[in-house]
């Protein structure tokens, strides 16, 4: 799933204050938390509201789609006549369908996109552990990624950061508007690898020597 | 695996001789003054054969650990090991700087991870992390003996002659962990080991009895306190360093002498004693030498060594 | 949508060589092109083909999840039980929940995970459009993300490399084995933002002098 | 925006004389015999105020051009512009260098944005790109005038006195693109301009008049071919390199000259003429002098600068 966090009222309120007709588009597909009608329909209010507190009037209609990640299908469900610009409730993904798809209306993201990751339970807490590097090691480290899992990215670790199997960088939790609430420390991801790889007796996968990542597939923007 | 004694300091190791070097940390100046005092101070010793130039440590960014490493060891004739972190660099920027140190005349390289970026006075910045120390230990090598990158593109003309060390985690837990990690630099060619401070014996002990298989020689670091606020800091705030109760209350306590002359000597002459029997532990326990990593406290440094190995 | 490439059919069979038992486990979820129980199925002939060519048994079950990155919906749904290995047909995050939630039964990847993107047309090309960074600046680049489009991320661009609005870069398409099979020229990210704010009288968006991007969020792994 | 002039360079473009840069490529290798003598050749033309170092261009690693520059510029007596890319080093590694330019004396640098390590002999190496090439300049400003990098962290004791230059797109499409970058460049502190190769004097002439309110002084860059494989090497793989085609002609006719001495003396006197002319040309628009950047070749080097400003 594509983690997404939502941006400050006031940031939102900043893109849309130009305009008078506002299409809020929520995605039903793999954002988490959701962000479809119901959201849409939340973030609609919310600047109708804003716009009021500063004397000026915006009209927000909310409708949502299965996915913004196809430009097909976002040029057959939208249809965004009558609306001066449009408010995605999606990922960066599709933020960018939108403004490919509609070059006429500008599409404005509602959202940070964090990282994609897992939860442990609905709505609790998420965690990156992907960061769809196109060559996945895991079959080899435990079914653990060194490079999203050590801070690092070593592929030969643990660092000497790594003390009493915790990494020497805090993490630090945060609210909805980017403040620190909370420092906690987290997993050394070559520690869990270790741990596990001697677990299911393969400390010789621990022991090889790994040349550096091959960080020439990573170039971006890929396509295939 | 080839491998070549081209300093100073690997030129003693391989001779077996008991080894002392030293540390110097440049700030974020272009003004080398203070740490070239320091480096003439070492020098003047006369029994530290090499000091390591720290790279931008605790990723609080410094002067080129590069430039200060061959500005010091050309003014002070003090052989310095150029640390080199692969936290800042990509393998492109790697091969420049060992080319960079090969024309400059250094000879000895300390590989090392660095800190993350997120810990120290640049957090913004992007941690680099192409190579890890082991890819770095293994790039230098393939320079030095293959004349080649890790691409295989060749150097032309003469290869660095430099000798390559690693850092050692006296703490690591557990040690099955650590040795695993010094096979594989052995297996790439690191030369010697320098580890971080230790202050209790037994534990410079078991980590030399622990990394014996891997067979390379191991310099084992410690930290002679000037005050009992440094010795606090370094079991309060260095992650992964304990100081043993008892040494910790032998400071309160010589803090608590009021003339600070006195003071001064007392502590002086509680690290030198410590220190030695330290030292002539972890000798007999087959340690290469011992990385002296006080910056700007010179007073117990001389008698130490002195004490280990006469005049 | 996260896309996901085939591993090399012999390098998923390594992974499962030494097992006689596999659970092959697609998602149903955001993964592209689908992972669900058809190609799961798929997997389950092809590996026990494998092992029949080299005069072995392995034995394949093939199951598919709503999706593999809840680790709660996961313990849920999978019963493991009788089989000895996993193959997850999920993106990278599938595989290590998988080995979270049963850590006495090695899971293993049968995908490479690529990126996160769009596509143009159902299982057509896809394309990688966000990174994910957490600091969505498509609000004022003209919905055009400089950090995933401009191959270097720069937040000044374009640089010296964009002519004739085409990146210096080569794009490399490659064929399931890796290898190259086209090499394309792609759009500059940058040229096409100047093209947009030009069209959006908005080149003082342009115009402005941008801070280098603060990478202390991109720090992994993140959690929220 | 404070601004002074450290450099020769800096010095010689501030007091308005028309100036003359060279460029010098180091090599992966620890030896720079050769790109020594290089110097020490446009050290003698005379007027060759400055010559460039080069950082690992088009990818290919090279030995640090810091040391480079350092060491040419001590042995030969000609200052140095050391090209620092934002390809291989994060903030703090580019913090680091910038600190030691100023510590070995080093008054200029080229900040540029690199090509990215996909192109080049290192492939797999991963792009660093931390800091995008107008931010580098940016942070040199704040370290010289402001003795603070990026986050306000402070440089102890005296500042790096250095001048900074930019490269210059002449091709960039549309040149409205091209301008506004050069103004943000501007507002954070960019010296001067050095552009690529230019052949098209017209071309040249329209870079110049879209230029000029930007308001920073101008060197076009250009590269006299000592024979026709060389010329159109330019107009087939340099990327947004356009050689007239009058200009391919007259090489090709040349090329066909069978006595050795003959053709050469004939290519000089054509990038003689042909270069006096385009220089007088920029310069009338108020260009601030040239970058001449061929390695190698210095046949025709004296006789341009002497058609254009005497002996």
């Amino acid at each position: 799933m594509i983690i997404t966090k939502e941006k400050p009222i006031e940031e939102i309120y900043g893109f849309l204050e130009p305009f008078g007709s506002v299409l809020v588009v929520g995605c039903d597909s793999c954002t988490q938390p959701p962000r479809g009608l119901r959201e849409a329909e939340t973030y609609a209010s919310l600047m109708e509201m804003a716009a009021r507190v500063k004397g000026k009037e915006i009209k927000c209609e909310a409708i949502t789609v299965v996915r913004q990640c196809c430009s097909e299908g976002v040029k057959e469900w939208i249809k965004p006549d009558g609306h001066e610009v449009i408010l995605s409730m999606a990922c960066g993904i599709g933020v960018q369908v939108l403004n490919e798809v509609f070059p006429e209306i500008p599409a404005f993201p509602a959202q940070n996109t964090v990282f994609v990751g897992w939860e442990e339970k609905r709505e609790g807490i998420m965690y990156e552990n992907c960061r769809a590097c196109g060559d996945c090691l895991l079959g080899e480290t435990g079914g653990i990624c060194p490079r999203t899992r050590c801070a690092k990215g070593m592929m030969n670790g643990p660092c000497g950061g790594c003390i009493d199997g915790k990494c020497e960088i805090p993490v630090q939790l945060r609210n909805w508007r980017g403040e620190v609430v909370e420092e906690i420390k987290q997993d050394c991801g070559w520690y869990l690898i270790f741990n596990r790889l001697k677990a299911m007796k393969r400390l010789d996968l621990f022991e090889k020597y790994r040349e550096p990542t091959d960080y020439s597939i990573w170039t971006n923007p890929r396509r295939i | 695996m080839e491998k070549k004694a081209f300093s100073e300091l690997a030129k003693k190791i391989e001779a077996k001789e008991f080894v002392f070097t030293g540390e110097l940390e440049p700030h974020r100046s272009i003004d080398l003054t203070e740490v070239k005092e320091w480096a003439t101070t070492l020098k003047e010793i006369g029994k530290i054969i090499a000091a390591n130039v720290t790279d931008n440590p605790r990723s609080d960014s410094a002067i080129s650990s590069l430039v200060a490493a061959y500005l010091i060891q050309r003014d002070t004739g003090l052989e310095c090991v150029y640390q080199l972190r692969v936290t800042d660099r990509n393998r492109l920027a790697l091969v420049s700087d060992i080319l960079g140190a090969g024309a400059l005349g250094l000879k000895n390289i300390l590989a090392l991870a660095g800190d993350h970026t997120r810990v120290g006075t640049t957090p913004k910045a992007k941690p680099v992390f192409d190579l890890d120390s082991a890819n770095l230990i293994d790039l230098i090598h393939r320079m030095v003996y293959e004349g080649k990158d890790l691409d295989g593109n060749e150097i032309h003309g003469p290869r660095p002659e430099i000798n390559v060390g690693t850092a050692g985690g006296i703490m690591a837990e557990p040690l099955e962990m650590e040795v695993f990690k010094l096979k594989r630099k052995a297996k790439v060619g690191a030369d010697f080991i320098q580890t971080q401070a230790v202050f209790d014996v037994n534990l410079a002990v078991r980590y030399l009895k622990a990394v014996k298989e891997v067979g390379i020689p191991t310099l084992i670091g410690i930290f002679p306190p000037r005050s009992y606020a440094q010795a606090e800091f370094f079991g309060k705030f260095v992650p992964g360093v304990i100081v043993p109760k008892e040494f910790m209350d032998d400071f309160k306590k010589m803090s608590e002498i009021t003339d600070k002359a006195v003071r001064k000597e007392k502590i002086k002459e509680y690290n030198v004693n410590y220190f030695v029997d330290f030292i002539k532990e972890v000798r007999k326990e087959g340690a290469a030498g011992c990385h002296i990593m006080a910056v700007g406290y010179p007073d117990p440094i001389a008698p130490i060594i002195e004490g280990v190995i006469g005049k």
